[in-house]
């Protein structure tokens, strides 16, 4: 019985912690661009303008939910769900410390890829569903994009299932005790940086939503909550991408004093705000300037990292 | 667990159906996918995790991708929906159907006899699968992989547009 | 010089192999050369083979050089071996001697054709085929010369194809040399079939073991012999071919149709005596159509009025001679003509060309005349051969050889006067016929033209040819002449010879007599009819006797007419009547049925996916349900 | 984990490629029909899975990787070629080539 509590109270707390973040990071973003970029930045409701996400909330839930008659409307209302329903389950397979985690999943790691994979379907039925034709070129975007680099995202993480010997995420936090993998891994860790971007198409990498060419991209019909879902779901995505490098190559919950969830949180803090770092300073490139880098700088070298990795590996016995 | 899988295969089976029925080429794809996860579930239920995996992250998030891509591409959908409902006249399915309900019951009949083992519910894990493939199925992965060489190949080849397309040829009397 | 002897047939197989592959590219200088080359080249090998063979005779007085194994199919292992004995040496000694000379004489004869080329490839290939068939060591090998020499003669005959009629007697040529040609093929599978082997000296070993004198089997192997024989070497009733063949050039007419083809038949009796010796019938019906051919030969040629179908009625009726020799069993006589025959009538037909030549073709005897002074060369030579055709006393060879074949058929056991009696009675007549040709075509006053006299290149062949019909005489004389004997001991090594039976020099030199009175009053007679009295024949022909049977020798009495009557109309007749083809209603009904199942079924064929798809589904699923249900 | 009698597995795999099986036959979209083979596949595939995890061989598992392959590289192909088909034919119904009945 107090099992089952205690899974329940552990889903509850990492699905509203997952949430909450994402909400925090929009103030977060947005004070972080400012600093940047030299500006001010929300700083009006509440304390250093922290109630922004709140009012920001208000108004999108009650805004009109407007549908476009040209829609086909099935498929107009399930696609943001899409995004944040496949981001969020991923975090089911995150250990946040050793004991709190939902499940513990001997495929952990396919299951994040087959659940980001997953998330194609929001951007390219969005923009499929639209009846929009800027979203459609933007829908066509994503999916190519996405599709793209879901390989060497896949392929990145190889590596470290060699070194780790699993695709079980705890098994790899523990085996990155004497060393975390950002270390020998490090060319999977940009790879996979790269492509976490890509996946979750921000910035530079957000050509499916690009304002000055398409019109924000697939979600160009969204308005209210839908429009808030996609949003946030980006922020969803970006989060999950943070603590699966830290998961993956700089040690999870792994540190001296401090407690391991604490740790994990810290490390997880950074890399979002090295997400951000990445809008505020990269121009974005153009469409065939994204796959092409993909396809022939992304795909051989990290089809390399495994090689080499292998090697190593099999050298060493 | 059972129910799971009874419950999954129960979604499969009606998402396959509607997959089947259907007149709109991406609703229909979307419960292929819905179809898609369900087997994989299925494959999770029944001890073989490893291709639970392939069969979302391949089969629901790479292969239908591509169809996706192509409808967008192609631009179909809500247009041809009319034309759709044309083509699947109910007289159509009479052949097909009756087909289909033999072939089952050939299935069925066959497997009425035999005594088979339940399955287990224990994990048939990755590394056993690893351990078979790259063992004594190696020569089926250096096919495999011939096979995908060509598949691309092939496909770089027809997909590209060399002459100009033709004009849509007559229909013939 | 024997482990030679595999050059004798492959220089000339070589030479036509070069000229048939290159030959376009040739000139015709080199052609000649690579042609008449070749055959001279196997001529210097044979001689040579021939003189260590007399000079020092092989154990057993035969060699035998396997060459390799031809095929082994069961029992039949047949090999590419070349058998030597006295026979075959003589065989090759004519067929490259006279060869070489005739295709010398070719090289001038032929020099404006423009098929220059393929003329000399396929008597190149003639000479080999023959050669083949002359050394072959087995029946199977035998075969292959055999029908070598019928393929290059329908070639040769047909060489200038592009005239109708030539064409026409090429192939009938062929088609009747092939009637007797089933029958060899049918006496070799039986002579395979019951002795087990085709091996010459074998089957004549088992023959005479295992068959009695007389027995069924021997007499059927035998008469299927002969029908080969009397089919190649234009015998009757197959002869019909021989006139018409004469439609080839001139020097395929003196090589193929006089000198060596036509006498293949002679060589085989000869080669395969053995076996006739076993069926005394089919022994004396060779006798029997010897004399029939011969007389009917010489008495077709007695009015024709074409030169060359004289000459060739006249081969027809000296080979009757050489069957009638056989008959009797006079083996060596047979071939002793044949060796005189081949030079004096390979040396008639070049006389024929030279005149042919010189006149533009003109091929009809009474058209000609007079040309004695204007071919003196020609004429002396052409003589010379005529004397030996009509077996002048003493001075020809013609006399000796014709001489010796009708004292063997006088005195042999299986021999008897009647059979003497139609060969004197053929001698009178062929000379009545030899020498009406000479003083039509070389007496009387001259009614062509000359335009061309021949060159060196042919009056030497002439010149040899002549001195040999002349003197090749002398290699066997009566005993009352110096009695010598070259040829029959040594012959002798290969062919039984005749039991003597006793000594009559005074029978023999009476009927000598009696012959020789026969030739020299068939001259006389010939001189007064068509020299003296040209006005005598015409007179015969208006009596209504002598018209008929003019008409009648004329027409080769009359073969042609009856096989037109009895096979030619009514197989025409059988053909036109299943000109709907009754066999083919059989198959065309096959492929109307085809057809039909084919529209049925293209009617499946309707370019829908799903259909195909159906179709693979239904068939997939009555297979697994038959797997399932039983 | 399911403790279920591999018969219904199967029967499930056999219904999943009847229902494939009468997609293939009845639409004439060559989209729907690539759907349809896909269908087919899977359920092919679902047997041999469904067999493995009877036996408790990764036998069957591997034959699965196997079909996934092909199925990728057929599908590959099979886009490809639908796209052509579209660009001739400016349609997907297959009948529209039917030029090549009897």
């Amino acid at each position: 019985m107090c099992e089952a509590a205690r899974s329940i109270l552990v889903v509850v707390g990492v699905l509203a912690g997952a949430i909450a973040i994402a909400a925090g990071l929009i103030w977060v973003e947005r004070r972080l661009l400012a600093l940047w970029q030299d500006r001010l930045g929300p700083n009006r409701v509440g304390p250093f303008g922290l109630l922004q996400v709140m009012a920001d909330m208000i108004k999108i839930m009650t805004k009109e939910d407007w549908v476009p008659p040209f829609a086909d409307r099935a498929v107009f209302v399930l696609a943001p769900a899409i995004i944040v329903v496949t981001a969020l389950l991923s975090f089911a397979i995150i250990p946040f410390a050793p004991g709190i985690g939902v499940v513990d999943l001997n495929v952990g790691l396919l299951f994040f890829l087959a659940m980001s994979s997953l998330g194609v379907y929001s951007v390219a039925f969005a923009g499929w569903a639209s009846g929009n034709k800027y979203s459609l070129l933007g829908g066509l975007r994503a999916a190519a994009q996405m599709l793209s680099y879901e390989v060497f995202m896949g392929l990145s993480l190889m590596g470290v299932v060699i070194l780790a010997g699993s695709f079980n995420l705890r098994t790899i936090v523990e085996a990155q005790e004497d060393m975390w993998f950002c270390i020998p891994q490090f060319l999977g860790l940009v790879i996979f940086v790269i492509a976490g971007v890509a996946e979750t198409h921000r910035l530079p990498f957000d050509l499916p939503e690009a304002e000055t060419e398409l019109v924000a991209g697939y979600h160009t019909e969204y308005s209210g909550m839908k429009f808030g879902m996609f949003f946030v779901g980006e922020y969803i995505g970006v989060t999950l991408i943070s603590a699966l490098v830290v998961t993956l190559f700089f040690g999870g919950w792994n540190g001296p004093v401090l407690p391991p969830i604490v740790w994990f949180l810290l490390k997880t803090s950074l890399f979002i705000c090295l997400f951000i770092l990445l809008r505020a300073t990269f121009p974005r490139p153009r469409f065939d300037q994204l796959l092409g880098f993909g396809w022939k700088v992304m795909l051989p070298v990290s089809l390399a990292n495994l090689l080499v990795t292998g090697a190593v590996t099999l050298a060493r016995g | 667990m059972n129910a799971v899988f009874y419950i999954s295969s129960l979604v499969a089976v009606i998402a396959t159906a509607l997959v089947v029925t259907r007149v709109n080429v991406v609703h229909a794809l979307l419960y292929l996918i819905v179809s898609l996860l369900a087997v994989a579930l299925i494959f999770f239920v029944l001890g073989a995790p490893f291709v639970a995996a392939l069969e979302v992250l391949i089969y629901a998030g790479a292969i239908m991708v591509l169809f996706v891509f192509v409808i967008m591409m192609l631009n179909l959908g809500a247009r041809g929906e009319r034309r759709q409902k044309a083509l699947l006249n109910p007289s159509i399915w009479i052949g097909p159907g009756i087909l289909a309900i033999v072939l089952l019951g050939e299935l069925v009949y066959v497997l009425i006899g035999q005594e088979l083992p339940p399955t287990s519910g224990s994990e048939v894990s990755p590394k056993q699968v690893s351990l078979a493939l790259f063992g004594p199925y190696a020569l089926g992965v250096e096919l495999a992989s011939v096979l995908l060489l060509a598949g691309l190949v092939g496909a770089y080849h027809l997909g590209r547009r060399v002459a100009p397309p033709r004009a849509p040829s007559k229909e013939d009397p | 010089m024997f482990e030679l002897l595999w050059l004798i047939p492959a220089l000339p197989l070589a030479g036509f192999l070069v000229i048939a592959l290159m030959g376009g590219a040739l000139a015709r200088r080199a052609v000649a050369v690579i042609g008449v080359g070749s055959v001279g080249a196997a001529a210097i090998v044979s001689v040579g083979v021939a003189a260590q063979f007399i000079s020092a005779p092989p154990p057993g007085d035969s060699l035998t050089q396997v060459l390799w194994a031809w095929l082994e199919v069961g029992l039949l292992r047949p090999h590419v071996a070349l058998c030597l004995d006295a026979l075959s040496v003589t065989m090759i000694l004519v067929v490259t001697v006279v060869g070489f000379l005739i295709l010398l004489y070719s090289a001038e004869f032929m020099g404006d054709d423009e098929s220059y080329a393929w003329f000399f490839a396929y008597m190149d290939l003639f000479v080999a085929s023959m050669l083949i068939l002359a050394l072959a060591d087995n029946l199977f090998f035998l075969y292959l010369g055999w029908e070598g020499v019928g393929l290059c003669s329908y070639l040769l005959i047909g060489f200038w194809y592009k005239e109708r009629e030539n064409a026409r007697a090429a192939m009938k040529a062929f088609i009747v040399t092939r009637v007797g040609d089933v029958g060899l093929a049918v006496a070799l599978l039986l002579i395979f079939t019951s002795l087990g082997t085709l091996q010459i000296q074998e089957v004549m070993r088992r023959a005479a073991q295992e068959w009695a004198v007389g027995s069924n089997t021997a007499t059927l192997a035998a008469a299927l012999l002969l029908c080969g024989a009397v089919g190649k070497s234009a015998q009757a009733p197959l002869q019909t071919w021989l006139p018409d063949a004469m439609a080839g050039p001139t020097p395929v007419s003196a090589l193929i149709h006089a000198a060596t083809m036509v006498t293949a038949g002679v060589y085989l009796i000869a080669r395969t005596n053995g076996l006739f010796s076993l069926a005394p019938a089919v022994q004396s019906v060779v006798a029997i159509i010897g004399v029939a051919t011969l007389l009917l030969g010489g008495l077709s040629a007695l009015v024709q009025r074409d030169i060359k179908r004289v000459l060739a009625y006249s081969t027809m009726s000296q080979i009757g001679y050489m069957f009638l020799a056989l008959g009797v069993g006079a083996w060596s006589a047979a071939i002793f003509h044949f060796a005189t025959h081949a030079f004096f009538k390979s040396l008639l037909f070049l006389g024929a060309g030279a005149v042919l030549l010189a006149t533009d073709e003109q091929r009809d005897m009474f058209k000609l005349g007079g040309l004695r002074a204007e071919m003196p060369y020609t004429f002396w030579t052409f003589v010379a051969g005529a004397a030996s055709l009509a077996a002048l006393p003493l001075v020809t060879g013609g006399f000796y050889s014709k001489d010796m074949m009708l004292w063997n058929a006088w005195t042999s056991p299986k021999g008897s006067p009647w059979l003497w009696l139609g060969g004197a009675l053929g001698a009178l007549i062929t000379a009545l016929y030899a020498f009406r040709m000479v003083f039509l075509t070389f007496f009387g006053e001259r009614k062509s033209v000359v335009s061309r006299r021949p060159g060196p290149i042919m009056r030497i062949p002439m010149g040899i040819l002549a001195v040999l019909s002349i003197f090749a005489g002398f290699l066997e004389t009566p005993g009352w002449l110096g009695g010598m004997d070259y040829l029959s001991p040594f012959l002798g090594t290969a062919l039984p010879g005749l039991p003597h039976a006793k000594s009559q020099p005074a029978m023999e030199l009476f009927l000598q007599a009696l012959t020789s009175l026969l030739c020299v009053s068939g001259v006389l007679v010939a001189y007064l009819l068509f020299v003296a009295h040209p006005e005598v024949p015409d007179r015969i022909a208006a009596i209504k006797a002598g018209g008929w049977l003019q008409g009648f020798w004329f027409s080769g009495w009359g073969f042609d007419r009856v096989y037109e009557f009895i096979v030619v109309k009514p197989f025409v007749r059988i053909a036109l009547a299943n000109r709907g083809d009754v066999v083919d209603t059989l198959f065309t009904g096959l492929a109307r049925a085809n057809e039909a199942l084919h529209s049925s079924l293209s009617r499946t064929q309707t370019g829908k996916l799903r259909d195909y798809a159906l179709g693979v589904v239904a068939g997939a699923v009555l297979a697994i349900g038959i797997m399932v249900l039983l | 984990m399911a403790q279920v009698p591999m018969e219904h597995g199967l029967y499930v795999a056999g219904l999943l490629f009847c229902l494939g099986l009468v997609g293939v036959l009845v639409r004439r979209d060559l989209l729907f029909v690539l759907m349809s083979i896909e269908i087919m596949l899977n359920a092919a595939g679902m047997a041999f899975v469904v067999a493995g995890a009877g036996w408790q061989q990764p036998d069957g598992q591997i034959m699965f990787i196997f079909i996934l392959t092909m199925a990728a590289a057929e599908v590959a192909v099979g886009l490809a070629l639908i796209v052509q088909f579209h660009h001739h034919f400016k349609t997907l119904d297959a009948d529209a080539a039917r030029r090549m009945r009897g």
